[in-house]
């Protein structure tokens, strides 16, 4: 039975924040999710009720409460575990995308690492990182001296996979990129590039935060080493993400993090680890707010992943074709198939103007680098205008960007 | 009233007058393994010897709470002697007593004093307790076997 | 005028948790405050406040509701700075003091640190220490050649200064330890020792795990460099913890994690970072988390903190001497003045048996080695049990932990 | 509405005929410092010569959005040919209207048309961009006194 295609008019109802008003009474018409996204009222409830009933130290008392917080945090574990098609054992609990991938970054390049380090040997990523997944490889190279290389990008948006052949190779050991950008809504092949750096023998690293929230992922299918994700993207609270990873290639990695929960023995002068998921989960975890990302979970099961990738195509279908009719409007990024971020440019008007101009609507957009400036740079411009759209967007809310961004050009008198 | 239901008579005996809880010598090819319980830090050395496919002697020293020494108590008892895949089997059946919340079936009656232990898996935190002694015995079994194999 | 002493029966009204019972019906006496801390319906208030009307990504955004994220995030820091006596640029949102502590050992070992390690160069530690600021540091200790040593223990469980003059020396170049221990209650001479570090250049970091929770902390007067607690144990939320740093240092250490928000000029090669704090807070923040912390702060600040020092000593004395008259039963730590945690050996009976008795009764306390496994070796046990107290325990609380000891006394046949 | 508050005339002309918008060449001892705003890319190259404690000439060049490029173009028109004092108390005086949420004080007057950004410091997220050029000059003041007290 194909899932119902879902009713973002009744969803909505279930994001408290989305009744609040902006700018003097305006609608909130909120195109901004691939910052982060709105929390519905389970999400909340969840965590509170973790608060309110089951509060205390995982896996560290004995006492009745203790063991319910243990139970409620790995319950959560296997929730998200569950989500991604994955084992609980493979769940790590960061507390953001940027954690997991810094932690990736550090325990792959520290002297126990599985990998080796050689002077010469690459990290391969691509021109449509976020800083997130950059910044921790430059900092990486910078320690182990490993040369950074990157799949460029096409002016359509795309992964320029001409040349994959020389950028692949055998001295490329890990291989970490984006599953879908979030500036150009590009969906990369994730199974093909896998594949092929698989062949080499490097490790793949997804950072799959715009993608997680938005589809259907089995972390299988994908056939990547490692994945990361925030929760506050997917209806989550804010200071939890996720790192998954292969038990096998986890068991091989150094603790990143260390201090109290992830031990078998200490003494003063050393200590030795435990299994992951708790090797890398070192002191009190963030337990309400794994708790709160599992209520997410269940929350977008129920609705359905391949209702919300739909809905989220079907709307940034109409907004691209809206915004294309406007002259002098000029769309990043590929027509389709393609993820919800949708960044634009208006002739004549800086976006940080545009977004003002649509903040004063009422609608909250995203305008500046969103922290992929190499990209922008690649595009010869220092900002874009962003839309990112989630399963509690409207159609109305597309008029409405498009309306704003008609108004803007009324305003600087740069509409032809 | 909960109390009396974990620490049943069965349990504080052996706490009180574990059996075999003197090392044997280390010869003729036993071995002795060290298992650390991380959250509390009880401490368990068991030595096992295995001849012909027969756990001949299980003897064992450690730290620890009455759960942990009552249930090492047990294992040692009832695996000294039996055959090495009867061992692996009552190890087998004690860990699913341990995770089955205090609902036991009739497989679990071949653990005898084992049974005790059906109220310590009401409570998360002491199945690790309970578990100690015989985790030792799987890895002494499975390290004996490894080195046979070699 | 004096603070008026607290109501500690009025004030657990405000924590919902402590209306609940356990073990069938039994009134909950959560004495495991050191381990984590329950709510005051204030925090989790201010949490969904937040979530409710101003979620948005902090720092990023130029709409209403980003601008509305980012005020509420850095009030959050100027109230907890505030409460420390500190400048709001000197404090950084981490996730619990374990990230912090981590934080600092790698900041401190990179090639960009302040501190350029010479193998044989030492870091002064105690013996006291809790796993998060010990563990750290021997990592910390393989990467640089440094050497880790101890100021050992006393019989009392106070700090042994005997030979401090041999320990901390020329080669010392990181003092790190803990304000109040989290096992033994004990508080140590922070003054002192900062002062004597101070003395041959070392760089002084605090773990405040334990004593910014229950007491007044003026961070200037204590003359430290860098001081670390985490948020839960202070009426707060999971997933928040606070790096305090003198600024001119903090400005001189290189970031740890890395990624966006924290960054100036992002290339494909190299980015420039931030100054102190965003250099240290990489990613969408815990924006929730920081926004509940400054309501629990807001929430001590209110009851007083030497109110809440003085009825936690006043708890800890009568349990003091009430364990003390019970025979067979051994305190360990100072008798006084100390810290609210009372660790305590009950002859003939372990711990954990101890625990369950107590939790049979519904009091929850911790027993185990409480991530400080190098001290119970010096006392030369396997681990303790261990009641803390904190604003809302009551002399009915110290009752029943008494009680439940005779009774547990009584079930395993020990009393005499 | 509010719209209009914040773009006022005064910040559009600047916006589309932005005064010392063009570098002058970088001799007798000029410095040039170039800005960056984080959050957005927007950047400023801007050149400033100092001679006997007066801001002889200041020019800029520069890719923003219409509040960085219009505040950065009047910061031009106001400081070049003044003392170096003035520059600065302008630049204090500048900053201290962008931290007064909207509150012009008499103060403010001697800003001319800064006075026109009263209404971006309603919009914390603007201020930055308000403020991009007059940090630039701040900085390359403070490099040329450094460079004189060498
Ligand atoms: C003294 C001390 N230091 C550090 C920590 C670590 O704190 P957290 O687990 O919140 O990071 C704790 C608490 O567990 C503690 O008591
Ligand atoms: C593609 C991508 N990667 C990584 C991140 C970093 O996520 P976070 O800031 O939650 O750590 C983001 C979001 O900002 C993102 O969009």
């Amino acid at each position: 039975m194909p899932e119902p295609k879902l009713n973002a008019e009744i969803l909505k109802k279930d994001f408290p924040l989305l009744e609040r008003t902006v700018r003097g009474g305006k609608r909130l018409v909120y195109l901004d999710s691939g910052a982060t996204s709105q929390k519905p009222r389970v999400v909340l409830d969840a965590e509170r009720d973790f608060y309110e009933n089951r509060n205390a130290a995982a896996h560290r008392g004995a006492h009745q409460l203790a063991e319910e917080a243990t139970e409620a945090f790995e319950g959560a574990r296997e929730v998200v575990a569950r989500f991604i098609g994955a084992n609980s054992r493979e769940v790590v609990f960061t507390k953001s995308a940027t954690e997991s991938i810094n932690l990736v970054a550090y325990s792959l390049s520290s002297a126990d690492s599985p990998i080796q380090w050689i002077p010469g040997d690459e990290v391969l990523l691509t021109e449509m990182e976020h800083h997130a997944n950059l910044i921790p490889w430059q900092e990486m190279a910078k320690r182990t001296g490993a040369i950074l290389r990157f799949i460029p990008v096409t002016d359509e948006g795309l992964l320029d996979l001409t040349n994959i052949d020389t950028l692949i190779g055998e001295r490329t050991r890990i291989l970490s990129f984006t599953h879908a950008s979030n500036v150009l809504g590009t969906t990369n092949p994730v199974r093909f590039l896998a594949d092929l750096a698989h062949s080499v023998g490097a490790v793949v690293v997804l950072d799959a935060c715009q993608s997680v929230p938005h589809e259907a992922i089995d972390v299988v299918a994908l056939g990547v080493d490692l994945m990361t994700f925030s929760g506050h993207k997917m209806l989550g609270p804010t200071g939890v993400g996720v790192l998954w990873g292969r038990f096998d290639l986890l068991e091989s990695m150094p603790p990143f993090l260390t201090g109290g929960s992830m031990i078998e023995i200490v003494t003063l002068e050393s200590a030795t680890y435990s299994l992951p998921p708790k090797r890398f989960e070192a002191g009190v975890p963030n337990m309400a707010q794994a708790v709160g990302l599992a209520a997410a979970v269940n929350y977008l099961t129920a609705v359905g992943m391949d209702a919300i990738a739909e809905h989220e195509l079907d709307l940034v279908t109409k907004a691209i074709s809206g915004l294309e009719a406007l002259p002098g409007v000029r769309i990043l990024g590929p027509a389709g198939p393609r993820g919800g971020a949708l960044s634009f440019l208006v002739d004549g008007i800086h976006p940080h103007d545009v977004g003002q101009v649509l903040d004063d609507d009422g609608v909250a957009v995203r305008v500046g680098h969103h922290c992929a400036w190499p990209l922008m740079r690649r595009f010869g411009v220092a900002a874009t205008t962003r839309a990112t759209f989630y399963l509690y967007n409207t159609e109305d809310d597309v008029r409405a960007l498009i309306a704003g961004v008609e108004r803007a050009q009324k305003f600087f008198g740069s509409a032809p | 009233m909960n109390l009396e239901k974990m620490y049943q008579e069965i349990i504080l005996d052996h706490y009180k007058h574990p059996q075999q809880k003197k090392l044997a010598p280390l010869d003729n090819g036993a071995v002795e393994v060290h298992h650390v319980n991380p959250t509390c830090g009880d401490e368990v050395t068991l030595r096992a010897q295995v001849i012909d496919g027969v756990v001949v002697s299980v003897t064992w020293d450690g730290l620890g709470c009455s759960i942990s020494q009552a249930s090492t108590s047990v294992m040692a008892g009832l695996t000294q002697g039996a055959t090495l895949q009867h061992s692996l089997d009552l190890t087998a059946q004690f860990l699913s007593l341990m995770q089955s919340k205090g609902v036991t079936t009739e497989a679990d009656e071949v653990l005898e004093d084992g049974l005790a232990f059906a109220g310590v898996a009401l409570y998360p935190a002491r199945v690790k307790c309970a578990l100690l002694g015989w985790m030792a015995l799987k890895d002494a079994i499975s390290r004996e076997s490894g080195e046979l194999n070699e």
